[in-house]
């Protein structure tokens, strides 16, 4: 029985965590990275250079995932190896497996981890960078050292729990009511904290100012008005229209720039407008 | 700006960039999210506070940024490493000045940046033959020299070198002497600038939005992290703890539920 | 008041009634509820915010005001307008001696509503015949003159009527010069009736909750939003927004469970 | 095919919005207001005179519902008409629809819409009302213009809803699990809300002042002393005790507000005897 | 402190003690709780402002105060009593000092305590014999004065005597003239003392814990509570409120939920 | 049919409620209480002297349970013996169903009870107690009257319960959801209280101040840095800490008590030493 050494695992991994996205392309995506990741694995694992190339044809087909949390996915495809090179599973199973994987990993690495994950870790960096003073050098460096660490941990125990998966597991993770569930959560989370988001930093206000004629009653600011009826109901709609615009409209990150300079043309000429200015 | 910093600069454009030879985690994730860039930015140009200032504006408009399958549509790390260099090497201590340049160099680089990955993307192309040949051949260093030899050459050149000629231009414009950018930038574009600056939050947001919303009700969750802060005064940090709190117990709900069920039925 | 005030308010007792020319969603529901009925008896009679002050007490004290199969316990509508209209016409600037006077005439105006809208519903009787006729004759003009024609003018007769003798009773003594309402009224009696009235709410209040609670644990509920109140010091547009958000979470929790246990069982 | 033109549909719903109530009795109820209402149908279903007539004393059978929100009823009596003047139904089976209407439209009608709904809506227009200056004006106007603009809008839907619906589709509501999930939801609602009426709008204290005996320690006011320990907590057994009286021992809101009035007069003699006024 | 007050002191230190005559409910679990426990101190040697105030300080410290199966860890109740009137019996008015002298009384106080109650329950070993005969002779009065009788004797003997000696003790030391604690105790030694007795009460939360906690999701639960204080301000009363509300919530939803899958099912 | 009298239930109970802890040791725990407990209901149920000391006998066994919450179990006892004299059930029945109760209501009456129940009574009156003046007095007469007057009433419904159960009543009760609903229920009441406990009353703080080099930066106290990132969140670790040397490390609270002190200590110094005192 081939086995591959815990040694040359790890020293897969750390060609992964570096160079996952050095050479990446519309053809194969990440296979140029893939087929490095796996040269040590393929070296220990083979002995006849006709073994190898084969090994190293199937590493470089087209792949693809988020490249943390989805470390996952090659950590997989390194047991799938060892698993050819035992010759337990036939090397089309190995490719199927391996075409498997992008969709899921992908999705779930972008969606959990760099949608909700990393603006939170963000977001309570830049908390604590508000807060001024010395905190103004603590936020970035905390994030600056902190999140790498952290996540290189993470990546490389999903790659050795990817690696150790057997095929069921694999058959079982693929499918895994699990994923859904830790993802629910984490989207609640991250919903929540949008929000917070939301309210926390967007600022929005129209400078009206209405005075009612007659002069009974005092001139009124009109975002004071909105806000006693609901607090930050502006930003709160701002949010909500980008959302709109990017998602049901279809439109450009740069468009909606657009949009928003426009609208802060306009706020400015009706605040110069009602004298607010 | 010297001509020094500027070299370290670029030499951060690259770093920071998708798929530089450091990887996303310590690059893009890291080195090019504002928080950080701006962050090296202040510390290479001597002036944190500012920078980090101009740092977090940029980091709240773009915190959604995710690029599924190497679409980049906004170079948020090139945006940030020319955007707030540019507006520190013009910077006369008058903030709101200095906001309303930033988000102009910011644009600018931006799009530099988004135009420089796509050629980088295309460029990688010409290695594939090579990694092949390395397969064909069973020779693990071809394959590690046209991944990350190769690919890292045509990263770093595509990205570094025009970085560097922006910044070197605005290195040797901003020290001409008697030039004042708050004198020139009128009134009422500072104001725009800075109504500007105060929305673009909502971009960052309502793109996250679009990521993690997929039905409506979702929304109810929105508006409660909202309230959280307009109505309980909570800070991120309350919200993060307690959206945590929610979301063990909602996990540990539904995989009790799912034993129970599945314990009822077997 | 004058004469004609009188009479535009007596013209709103009718059209606020339950089943009047309007329909209920316009009169009964609308017109006819204290928060807006003190508000028109505010603007006939040059007073607004004395009138809507006036009107929140009786709102409140009559929010769970619900009228099962035509059964009306209290004339809410009548009360208010004769309520806020006969205080206003002694009003010489001390609001609490108006208060107790208000509390006083809606105590009668409600009593002679709910006589009014018995003899009206009573004499509606008489109306059926005409209607039956009309089907007979397959004559949709002769139904639509029972219900809508007939129908209404019992009810202006029986409402409007006696609300103009009130009224302008009122108005007559109301501009009784010298009679000062604030010195009739002994300074315990004003004690009294202030208490009575901040009490009231709980009336409005406490037969809501006999609509609404079916289950003793749903007091949890009711304590939650008490709670709100008075630890967390959200005000009612705060806690009506987190009901509807928890009301949401709770509709798709349902809802999502029976579609698992469907699926899972089918 | 006989079919109900929208036109007829629509000229239906005005009758019934504005003449619902004109001469309800208590002999058929609703009777008459719902024959008014069929009358354009009943005219454009039918062509001899024995139809309409046969119709129309259909219509005037006893019948009632919540006028607003239980609009879906005479909906969904159109349709079941259009079914009879089709052949499809026989009329004794859109009579029976009929009655069968009249308690789950009632019921739902009144404790939702009319005890909570409406509640909810006067109760964030007090608020805005209560802030004073021109909210003053505000809050009326917004409930007197919003309230039946919305809830025409919502009638009318509901209406051609209840046209629409089929028999299948009746026989579904009637049963449909549907409507008690939204009742049970809108229920959440309104009690936390009526728990935050009480809180916000009951005012009830007990004016009386303990001076303990020695004079060593400071007079106390017995009402500080209950809200230190949970704050209004008066208010809320004054909303109970309503409560029980009204639910319980099913006392007229007459002999309440009589106790009330009682209560107030103990409260004020004890003030005067403790020596808080 | 006279001979008399530690009379009845120790008479207390009986009465509270597990198992005394009065029973658990009055004894163990009111008499000795420290909140109770040092108000009883208090009244007796007429300073009860002074004795409730340590009181809290113990009672907090040992909140979690649970003897499963006769196992008693630490005798709570000796170490109030004891801890509380030591302390008083120097009390000079500089309450840093006293409280210094109480956690060293009630540390020495509770470890007797233990002693005496492992005495106290080996020697009631002797009473089975008795018990026994009175169930072969079929004699209720010799069960009763086994169990009540002789049990309560060897209680008494056990717990009152050395209470009496440690106290009547101090008494005598305590009323010494010219003694003065406060310059005895050197200010370190009171910082020390008052922080770790502002730590202490993390021993009594942290045990409670130990005994509530089954599983790692339920920290989320504890961290809530913790946000309720630390971010919403809520005191305690509010937060017992809150939690009962949650508690019946949960109950009635999982209630609900079996009787939904039982009805679905059978 | 022998029926034990209501008056002799509530001696019994009496007897219980004073002496269930009297003679207690380590040989049959509770079983002379229990015998004596026993007594009346022996007494009033049988005749020959055979009969008597056959069932004194048994009641003297080896028993236990937590004696307030856990009064249900000698109800139950009751019931079974007066099954036994009626010959309902045989002697052996009723000995296992009071061996198999021991377990069981011990342990729910320790953790509901002892832990949740009495430490939250506990700390309501303690924060009544905290708001000085007169309350000083009434938080410790509250708990000291109402405590046992509550637990009295509770602990003779029980009673009265448990006796009344029947055999498939008490087949139910040890195997019942009912009482795990119930202690999951409070187990969340407990946990919030305990968190909210530990951020009210531990107070935890390192009195350290950090002087920046070079002047520039103000001194920063550690202790407000830490708690604005998070607020108490020394406090919440010790909490922590002695839950895990307790559960996890299974040591005294004497030992913890000096790792207290030594806590303390070391504080005590640092402050010294950074120049806090
Ligand atoms: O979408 C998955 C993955 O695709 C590419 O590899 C890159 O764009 C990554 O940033 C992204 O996470
Ligand atoms: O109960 C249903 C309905 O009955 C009658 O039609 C009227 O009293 C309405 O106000 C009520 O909504
Ligand atoms: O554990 C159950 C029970 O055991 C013994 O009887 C005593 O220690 C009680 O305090 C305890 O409640």
């Amino acid at each position: 029985m081939k086995k591959i050494s815990p040694h040359t695992l790890k020293k897969s991994w750390k060609i992964w965590f570096f160079w996952h996205g050095s050479s990446q392309q519309g053809e194969n995506l990440l296979g140029n990275a893939m087929a490095h990741t796996m040269s040590p694995i393929i070296e220990e694992l083979y002995d006849s250079k006709e073994e190898k190339t084969e090994a190293y044809k199937r590493s470089l087909t087209l792949f693809n995932t988020e490249q943390q949390l989805g470390a996952i996915a090659p950590g997989i495809i390194c047991g799938t190896e060892e698993a050819v090179a035992n010759e337990q599973i036939a090397p089309e199973v190995a490719d199927s497996i391996k075409v498997a994987l992008i969709g899921p990993t992908s999705a779930i690495g972008d969606s959990l981890w760099v949608a909700t994950i990393i603006p939170l870790l963000l977001t309570l960096c830049m908390t604590i960078t508000n807060m001024g003073g010395p905190f103004l050098y603590l936020g970035p460096v905390l994030y600056m050292v902190g999140y790498p660490l952290l996540t290189a941990q993470m990546s490389w125990r999903l790659w050795q729990k990817g690696y150790h998966l057997g095929i069921e597991g694999i058959n079982q993770f693929m499918k895994s009511g699990q994923i859904e569930k830790v993802t629910k959560a984490m989207t609640i989370l991250g919903l929540i904290v949008v929000g917070a988001l939301a309210a926390s930093f967007i600022s929005a206000s129209v400078p009206v100012t209405i005075t009612p004629p007659g002069g009974e009653m005092a001139a009124v600011n009109l975002d004071d008005l909105i806000n006693r009826i609901f607090p930050k109901l502006l930003p709160l709609c701002l949010a909500y229209a980008v959302y709109w615009l990017y998602s049901k409209q279809k439109k450009s990150p740069l468009f909606i720039m657009g949009v928003i300079l426009m609208l802060a043309l306009a706020f400015t000429g009706l605040g110069y407008l009602t004298g607010a200015y | 700006m010297s001509i020094l910093q500027a070299i370290m600069i670029a030499l951060f454009v690259y770093l920071a960039a998708i798929g530089s030879v450091v990887g996303n985690t310590l690059g893009w994730y890291s080195l090019g999210r504002p928080l950080v860039a701006s962050f090296v930015v202040g510390v290479i140009m001597g002036d944190v506070p500012t920078a980090v200032t101009l740092g977090l504006l940029l980091q709240l408009a773009n915190l959604g940024s995710v690029t599924p399958g190497g679409a980049v549509g906004w170079d948020l790390s090139y945006a940030t490493y020319i955007g707030v260099a540019g507006a520190l090497a013009f910077h006369v201590g008058d903030i709101a000045a200095t906001t309303a340049l930033m988000w102009a160099f910011s644009t600018v680089g931006g799009a530099i940046g988004v135009a420089m990955w796509n050629l980088n993307y295309a460029l990688n192309l010409s290695v594939n033959r090579i990694a092949y040949q390395g397969a064909e051949e069973a020779n693990p260093k071809k394959i590690a020299w046209a991944n990350a030899g190769l690919g890292n050459i045509i990263g770093f050149v595509t990205r570094f070198i025009p970085a560097l000629i922006i910044l070197a231009t605005t290195a040797v414009a901003g020290s001409q002497t008697g030039i004042n950018i708050s004198e020139l930038i009128p009134q009422w574009l500072l104001i725009v600038l800075n109504t500007f600056g105060g929305m673009m939050a909502a971009l960052g947001i309502g793109i996250l939005l679009s990521f993690l919303i997929k039905e409506k009700w979702q929304f109810a969750l929105v508006l409660f992290g909202f309230m959280l802060v307009v109505y309980f005064n909570l800070n991120m940090m309350a919200v993060a703890v307690l959206a945590m709190i929610l979301a063990v117990l909602y996990y540990v709900a539904i995989t009790q539920r799912e034993q129970e069920e599945g314990g009822g039925r077997s």
